[in-house]
């Protein structure tokens, strides 16, 4: 979805378009129906265990009853993820516009966000609760994961701006700010939505990894808790009902950026235009 | 002022935009121009004619102060010198319009980079636009329009502020002959309103006669002046200016000098 | 009320059942404190919070980390050990049925367990590094493997184990077999001793008399509270924990029978030091004396309200 | 370095360009060393334990007297990561070459790498361990935290071919093959390599991950297992001397791909090319 | 087979390209053409004139089989029906060059789509950049070259299959008048010799007259045919034939057709 780039066969007409967009629908959804189903039946057939892997119909069971304990850690899990992506998109992308002020700028930092960018956050996340709150630190995780696919795009996709626009603005005395907004963050608009797909599900598990990492257990814990004791306590069902809720989270995230991109994008930028048949 | 209807050659005024003795190489080792000497004077129409590669983009591209020369000495004098740059308007060989935005928008442009709002740019965006007669596509986006039109937006955006300097690369080269005179003539006619001077770069001669005081005429490897042909007819001219005997002579002395301006093997 | 913040090294279970019970029944409260359990995670991260003053307390895992604390100089050492017996098991399918068994066997063992016991089970007992497999508390591949032996928690994985696969499972528990750690230690700054020895006997004592009740009284509120701050947490695991730590003797026995709950030895101590020396995790001239007081136990605090059957 | 983005200033001979070169290697060098200096500074003015956070003096002493075992566990995680940043690399193009095919593959299969990369893969690495060799599973982790980036971005700058070059390449009447090698690939390039400079240092963050939740330990282990066990040991001097490792590695793979990128698209693409003077 | 300097319209003969009542309305609602009947015989050289933004570019993509009609019925029938398309050659009205290859790997692409080696190709690469004066700039990238040097590029490329078909949309707008008026003689003679089918679209009446031996006009909004002017001298004519009073006719009357294409409002 990204991309719909396919030469949309031709229609003739609306009810061929409404067809063919019912079918964009249910087409996924039906793969994903057989998928599962393929699953069930690998499950029953193999009579693997449910400590090892569990059928669809057993996860489906768990997630109806415990919905309540699940769904409120589905809730601090989204939580989490929405303020580190929020975090990451502000960061990630005053990073980049600070990068694009200037090469020695862009050279001298970019060391420190790959820096940021791997060192393994279990390892920091000690050092990270002496100095911050448990809900700070698990944010600060979170953001960690999430924010450098948003840097790298956005500072690529502002070095995109076409040359002979960038002479245009130049010649109209375009201040700096002026130029950053009326035509790099324009330019770079492709490129920062294709970061923020992949950032968008790195915040999810980012959450996951952080709360992991620097959480608080118990109460008020979040999904990687229901994992790490399901997991713990061999209640591999449970385990992949939050696993399920995880999924269809990052899914649900994907399709909310890809319409964003479709919506910001369909009238000029060729990723998301269709071609004209 | 009605300035521009007289013959504008006045040695002894001082250049808005002057080129001396400048070069310029590409990264890649082109030498694009090489000792150009060129003055524009206030209020002169001056074109520049040359074969293809010649430099003549190149050229005005200094004369705008996009990219530096190589050597030599480019000097821009602006009638408000606070307000940079803000007196020029360019019309660069492509249509060079921002993808995202609608043609109203892209119109708005300069404008906007002084400051104007929208409901206040909105009669302006109006009028440029119905001169280039896209009145009607004001909310299409650039992808959604023939290759003309978009370079009429073009066109239509650099008339937005009323610059003082106008410099236009090739701005009617896509268009049909007669939208193509009618512009001729509403550029004219613009150009004698505002009182501004226009560089402009053309491959036509007959349109080179038609509307300039001055023609430069270059040629390439490396790109330099090779003659200058004064076009000594008062403004406004009008269509009949092309039935004149003058006006075939002129076109017949341009013609010629752009043939010398060919060498044989490296442009064709 | 002095407030005093005690960090546990796990998510909330019976395993801290007298801590909480010492902050349900008042025990605390009649020492003249007020204390704030923080339960711990995977990661324990707690452990840091120590030494920076964030927590006043912590519960620690075994001796290792307190011995390292000495070699690293970070100021702080262990004033009481609520386990006897570190609850540490190594667990084997039905078949593998003697410790010597375990060498032909693939070993699930986690990071932390390989850094630490299996070191000792190496050098005591001739396992080799290349038998082990990696364990991230998930039982499954254990399950799965016929072949395998995997570590774990007396008072946990074998119930996993036990209840999801349907059989019982072999259960080694490593201090049967030499491994003489304490476990479930109260460590503190050094400089909270020195200056407020009071506070520390306070702390220790309470949480002492709280062990005595929660395995011998009524422990309902403070099962409670653990479930309050673990809601994963089931009255069926609960009572297993209890029951195993009764049946092996973890908190109550040896030096404890006499001494009183969270008694520690210099004899201990040494055995246990010259064990890890022997396995290469501690240098042998570490002055691990500094790692532990003897201040504060040994007094029979709570011996009292032992049943006397 | 994703961007060398700013107008360089002219340039008057050859002599003034090999100082901004030299300049452009110094200045973030210099910015690095002061930034090690600061710390230095900090951790001795402030008397910060060790334990909590070492002076980079004693990081360094650490390395040199560790190095033996903290270089072999180094290259251990670099073979990971390498490994896996191949297989992300070919699993990641590969994909998004199929779901360049046809929107209806696109929308029935980008669903499920959306679930590969949301799926905390300490939850199912022991799924996988039951059925992989423990090399094959941390493999498997390492490529599965790596490959989102690739894929996502060569989908987009696939997408991204100019309408107009796709209709040349119609009228010529090019298989899908030849559009696919000659066209959408050189115009996927740039957003490939920006995908590139994102999943290498995943790669390297997959690389730990996947050991701690995959890996074998003991011998042959790599620097997950070194920080795990400096952290358990307290011996934090030796964990921020693997950190560092991690660290240095991570920002040379960046301008490894920085540098390729560079090679690729100077003549070409704008974000690599130096705006004519 | 000189056939070229035969008179082409023999309505006998099956067109190669025709448009029966063909509809192009685009997504956004423009609706580009109405009604287009048009047929493209085989041999002639045809002009498609008309004002900007009238459609010519969209039926001539139309006729390459480019999108598809709204409504209507296009069809092309190729010389040898096996090779897929493979004998059209297509200059678009922008020079569309791949940025990432040399200017002699753009020229290449249509070859190396057909299977033909570097080696293979380079005396043909040579030689088409030769025609078009670009033999030094074979290394090049697309970013170095002058608007001109693209657009020729583009030419050099759509000459290099030597196709059965060539459609041009305004190749030669971005040239200077010398290098245009050469290219239109190597043109002619370039079709001669192929004895390939040209639709030409130019916005130059003159150009159009020159070169065409059937000019058609069309108006805008929607695109239709208003007029076709048949060009009845025979070929080749030469620079000589400028000068003859049928000329000047044709050009007037291609002109006036032009003129009555133009609604006031719409597009000027
Ligand atoms: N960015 C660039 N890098 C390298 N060489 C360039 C660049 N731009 C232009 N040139 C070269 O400079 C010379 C002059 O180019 P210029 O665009 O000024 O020509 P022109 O006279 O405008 O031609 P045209 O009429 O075709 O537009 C040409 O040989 C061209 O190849
Ligand atoms: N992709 C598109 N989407 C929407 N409208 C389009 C698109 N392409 C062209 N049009 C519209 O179709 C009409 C015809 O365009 P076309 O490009 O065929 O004109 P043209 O005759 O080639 O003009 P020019 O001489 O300026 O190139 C114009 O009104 C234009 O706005
Ligand atoms: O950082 C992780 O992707 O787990
Ligand atoms: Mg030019
Ligand atoms: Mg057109």
């Amino acid at each position: 979805m990204s991309a719909s780039t396919d030469d949309t066969p031709a229609t003739s007409g609306p009810s061929r378009m409404d067809a063919t967009r019912l079918a964009a629908i249910l087409l996924p959804v039906a793969i994903l129906l057989l998928a599962v189903a393929g699953w069930e039946a690998a499950v029953q057939l193999n009579e693997i265990p449910p400590y090892i892997l569990p059928a669809p119909s057993q996860i489906a069971a768990t997630l109806v009853k415990d919905w309540p304990v699940l769904f409120g850690s589905l809730l601090v899990t989204l939580r989490i993820t929405f303020l580190a992506l929020f975090a990451a998109v502000v960061g990630g992308v005053l990073l980049a516009i600070l990068f694009a002020q200037s090469r020695w700028i862009e050279l001298s930092f970019f060391p420190f966000a790959v820096i940021l960018q791997v060192t393994p956050i279990v390892a920091i996340a000690p050092l990270l609760l002496i100095y911050l709150e448990p809900g700070t630190a698990v944010l600060v995780c979170a953001f960690l994961v999430a924010f450098f696919p948003i840097l790298s795009n956005t500072a690529l996709g502002l070095a995109s701006a076409d040359h002979n626009l960038r002479d245009l603005f130049d010649l109209y005395g375009a201040s700096r700010f002026k130029q950053l907004i009326y035509l790099r963050l324009p330019a770079a608009l492709p490129y920062f939505l294709g970061g923020l797909r992949i950032g968008g599900g790195l915040a999810l598990i980012g959450a996951i990894v952080a709360e992991i990492a620097a959480g608080t257990a118990g109460q008020g814990s979040g999904l990687a808790f229901r994992i790490i004791e399901s997991g713990y306590r061999l209640n591999i069902p449970r385990m992949f009902a939050a696993l399920f809720l995880i999924s269809v989270a990052g899914i649900l995230i994907f399709l909310l950026f890809t319409a964003l991109s479709h919506l910001l994008l369909h009238r000029w930028h060729e990723s998301a235009r269709k071609r004209e048949a | 002022m009605m300035l521009a209807s007289l013959s504008p050659t006045v040695a002894d005024r001082e250049p808005v935009v002057s080129l001396i003795g400048v070069g310029k190489t590409f990264s890649n080792g082109t030498m694009a121009l090489e000792n150009l000497n060129l003055d524009v004077f206030p209020g002169e129409f001056l074109s520049l004619l040359g074969p293809s590669g010649c430099g003549k983009s190149t050229a005005l591209r200094l004369m705008a102060g996009l990219g530096r020369a190589t050597c030599g000495e480019v000097s821009i004098v602006r009638h408000d010198p606070g307000e940079h740059r803000g007196d020029i308007g360019f019309v660069f060989q492509e249509p060079t319009l921002m993808p995202w935005a609608t043609v109203a928008d892209n119109v708005w442009l300069p404008l906007r980079l002084k400051g104007v709002s929208r409901a206040k740019a909105d009669p302006v965006i109006r009028d440029s636009l119905a001169l280039v007669g896209l009145a009607a596509f004001a909310g299409a986006y650039p992808r959604e329009l023939s290759g003309g039109m978009k370079m009429r937006v073009s066109i239509a955006r650099a008339l937005a502020t009323k610059p003082s300097i106008l410099l236009m690369d090739e701005p009617f080269a896509a268009l049909d002959e007669i939208t193509r005179f009618k512009l001729n003539d509403d550029l004219l006619r613009l150009k004698a309103e505002l009182g501004c001077t226009v560089v402009f770069v053309t491959h036509s001669v007959y349109e080179s006669v038609y509307m300039s005081s001055r023609i430069v005429v270059m040629a390439a490897r490396p790109g330099r002046v090779v003659s200058t042909i004064e076009v000594d007819v008062p403004m406004p001219r009008g269509e009949s200016f092309r039935a004149t005997a003058r006006y075939a002579e002129l076109c017949r002395e341009a013609s010629a000098a752009l043939h010398g301006a060919m060498a044989p093997d490296d442009h064709l | 009320l002095d407030k005093v913040r005690f960090g546990t090294n796990w998510v909330a279970q019976a395993e801290h059942g007298g801590y909480y019970q010492a902050v349900v029944d008042g025990t605390y409260a009649k020492y003249g404190l007020d204390v704030e359990i923080v339960p711990g995670g995977p990661q324990s991260n707690n452990r840091m919070l120590l030494p920076v003053g964030k927590l006043d307390f912590y519960m620690g895992g075994n001796m290792i980390q307190a011995f390292s604390a000495v070699q690293e100089n970070i100021p702080t050492l262990v004033v009481a050990a609520h386990f006897q017996k570190d609850p540490q098991v190594i667990i084997s399918h039905p078949g593998m049925d003697k410790w010597e068994d375990l060498k032909g066997a693939t070993l699930l063992i986690s990071k932390e367990g390989l850094a630490s016991f299996y070191q000792w089970m190496v050098s005591q007992y001739g396992f080799s590094e290349s038998q082990v497999r990696p364990y991230n508390y998930n039982a499954a591949p254990f399950i799965a493997d016929k072949k395998a032996g995997q570590q774990g928690y007396l008072t946990s994985e074998p119930l996993a184990v036990e209840r999801e696969a349907g059989f019982k499972p072999n259960v080694f528990l490593l201090a049967d077999y030499g491994f003489s750690t304490y476990a479930t230690t109260v460590e503190t700054r050094r400089d909270l001793v020195e200056k407020n020895p009071d506070l520390v006997q306070r702390f220790v004592d309470a949480s002492a008399i709280g062990w005595y009740n929660y395995l011998y009284g009524d422990n309902a509120k403070a099962n409670e509270a653990i479930k309050r701050d673990n809601p994963e947490m089931t009255d069926e695991q609960i009572a297993y924990s209890v029951a195993k730590m009764k049946e092996y003797g973890i908190v109550d026995s040896g030096d404890a029978s006499d001494k009183g709950i969270g008694a520690m030895t210099d004899e201990r101590m040494k055995d246990f030091f010259d064990k890890m020396v022997k396995a290469g995790v501690v240098p042998a001239d570490l002055d691990y004396k500094k790692s532990y007081t003897l201040q504060f136990v040994n007094k029979g605090v709570g011996l009292d309200l032992k049943p006397k059957n």
